[in-house]
């Protein structure tokens, strides 16, 4: 049982880490603004998101355990309205067409 | 192996904030480097947590990441339009030249300091731990600010309000009294509206469970008071809610509210437990609880009308 | 375990260290507020990845706390964003 | 180099430094206050460092240096918050923000734009 959750938590911290790999990747190499924004959010969502459910099995107690999921909530919806903003706000700074 | 790892870690997150600093002054726009202040003190506050200081990384955590960066992004977007022309003022090579002199020999004299440090470190903790019973609370950080070191709190909560009252008397005189800030118009249905309406409500309850944690883990009021400013500063940039006028009686009575129950109960340890802010034998715990109820409140109101501002508009 | 935990932290921070060069290149504010984003959730991921292997408990506090008040930064950067655009031109996007 | 309060006060040295080096060269007020809180933040940081090694009673550093910190955040906080302030104010009274004794100060039309 114990192997398992320790598998679980290196699967899941790995793939979290490939995407905040991809994000900063994609957030240094893509062309614009807005193809950037879509590369941040993935790392955002589900970097943390795997992250999250990868030390789930290692948590003392339910309390931290709930944090832990309320952490990566807070991030996506935070994620999901911020990235509204800053993509506004990158629409309204560019050059007069 | 593990240590050599925590140690590449730890050099790791000390070369990024290195660079971010070098990137802070070096910035040219102004805009830039401040947005380079925000994400440095975000990774302070690994440093507190790997230097064993949770309070401290909570309390930069909701200051120099939150507060002073929101308070920043907001200078400098106000000042972009003059930054041209100050920024011609630059010294020349000399006075540079001196400059940074000066810098690498403190620098120099900090480093060998840190080097030459007495071994074994002289502490407290130990003396904290023989008297931590007598206060009551479990956390050692709250027994120091509230019992040990409770002057010190004192006094910080009101430099807190002077803090206020200096940038309150900064508004020109028409605007005396009136409400801080610019008006926020904003769209009510839109998704800042959205993202306040959502977000408030969880942040205040992080707030108070910061707050509420604080006497037996890591955490307390100035954490919970910082979250809890934030989230109604949130609130007002979402045009949610307004500033209140300054020169209402309700608000100042909030804001000196917690003050004046710290200082009524020290002037009481005088009558009862023979000494300014002692307390008497079996209260601690209750006192303390008592003064951190009334700052809660009042640090949250008197450190979001900090970052608000001076008053800018009165009642039309 | 401990080990595997601490590489991921310093990897994590790694990739999100490579993204800080967007606040260093721009080229607009929106770039660089997106790499402080970034910088927000690594660093919360990092913290919660490091607080797991050194066994420090509060750490998952202190994440949170980061969580919240990221998104209150990047709200300041937009209204101030949004205010100098009001300067030039009113719309209401 | 595995000893963190080592390396850490070794950077809060080097952030000493480049603060301090920021806080005289730069002539923009906002950048001072920007450059005074790397300095500040030094401090603390060293302070953290040598409360670190202080460790002891089962806590993993020493609580008194350790609460003395959270008062100085907070208090670093207050002067910089009060700063801000003082600058946007001079802002907007010169149409300016410059620390220059000599310089013209000129009244630009949209000085006062910040109260509109």
């Amino acid at each position: 049982m114990s192997l398992a959750l320790d598998l679980l938590t290196i699967g899941a911290v790995s793939a979290g880490a490939v995407f905040f790999l991809a994000g900063s990747v994609g957030l240094l190499r893509f062309p614009d603004t807005l193809t950037r924004l879509h590369a941040l959010t993935k790392a955002d969502n589900v970097g943390l998101g795997l992250v999250v459910l990868g030390l789930l099995p290692r948590v003392d107690g339910m309390l931290a355990g709930l944090e832990l999921v309320a952490i990566w909530v807070l991030t996506l919806l935070a994620g999901a309205a911020v990235s509204q903003l800053i993509a506004r706000a990158a629409q309204r700074g560019r050059p007069p067409r | 192996m593990e240590a050599l790892n925590l140690g590449a870690l730890n050099l790791g997150t000390a070369l990024v904030i290195l660079a971010l600093a070098v990137w802070t002054v070096a910035a040219r726009d102004t805009f830039a480097a401040v947005v380079g202040f925000v994400a440095y003190g975000l990774l302070l506050t690994l440093v507190w947590v790997q230097l064993r200081g949770v309070d401290v990384a909570l309390t930069e955590a909701a200051l120099g990441g939150g507060l002073t960066g929101a308070m920043l992004i907001g200078a400098a977007a106000r000042l972009r339009r003059t930054e041209g022309a100050a920024r011609a003022e630059r010294p020349g090579v000399p006075t540079r030249v001196a400059a940074a002199l000066l810098a690498g020999c403190v620098t120099a004299a900090l480093a060998v300091a840190v080097l030459a440090l007495p071994d074994p470190a002289p502490t407290l903790a130990p003396e904290t731990a023989a008297n931590i019973a007598a206060t009551g609370v479990g956390n050692p950080i709250t027994a120091v600010l509230l019992a040990f070191r409770a002057m010190d709190t004192l006094l910080e909560a009101i430099v807190v309000l002077f803090a206020l009252i200096g940038v309150w008397s900064l508004a020109p005189d028409r605007a005396w009294g009136g409400r801080p800030g610019p008006l926020q118009r904003a769209d009510p249905a839109g998704i800042l509206a959205y993202l306040a309406r959502v977000l408030a409500p969880i942040g205040v309850v992080v707030g108070v469970y910061i707050f509420w944690i604080g006497a037996d883990r890591p955490g307390g009021k100035f954490q919970g008071a910082t979250i809890l400013a934030a989230m109604w500063l949130l609130a007002v940039m979402a045009g949610l809610v307004d500033t209140p006028p300054t020169d209402r009686s309700r608000l100042r009575i909030a804001l000196i509210a917690g003050p004046v129950v710290f200082i009524a109960i020290g002037a009481a340890g005088v009558a009862f437990a023979g000494a300014f802010l002692a307390y008497p034998e079996g209260f601690a715990k209750l006192l303390i609880k008592v003064i951190e109820w009334a700052l809660l409140p009042s640090l949250a109101v008197t450190l979001a009308l900090i970052v608000a501002g001076a008053p800018e508009r009165t009642e039309t | 375990m401990t080990g595997f935990l601490l590489i991921a932290a310093g990897f994590v921070l790694a990739m999100v260290a490579i993204g800080l060069a967007r606040i260093l290149r721009g080229p607009s504010d929106a770039d660089r507020m997106m790499a402080a984003q970034l910088l927000g959730t690594g660093g919360v991921a990092a913290l919660l990845l490091a607080g797991a292997a050194t066994g420090v408990s509060g750490a998952i506090d202190v994440a949170l706390t980061i969580a919240l008040l990221a998104a209150f930064a990047s709200v300041a950067f937009f209204k101030s964003a949004a205010g100098a655009a009001a300067d030039e031109a009113d719309d209401r996007g | 180099m595995t000893d963190a309060a080592t390396l850490f006060g070794l950077l809060a040295a080097a952030l000493v430094g480049i603060g301090l080096y920021a806080l005289i060269v730069d002539p923009q007020p906002l950048r001072k206050i920007v450059a005074f809180n790397v300095v500040g933040n030094g401090v603390f940081v060293l302070f953290g460092a040598i409360a670190h090694r202080g460790a002891g009673s089962g806590w993993g550093g020493d609580p008194v240096p350790q609460a003395l910190l959270i008062t100085g955040l907070v208090v670093a906080f207050s002067a910089s918050a009060l700063a801000i302030a003082l600058l946007l104010r001079l802002h907007d009274v010169a149409g300016s923000a410059t620390l220059a004794t000599d310089a013209p100060a000129p009244v630009s039309p949209d000085g006062n734009a910040a109260d509109a």
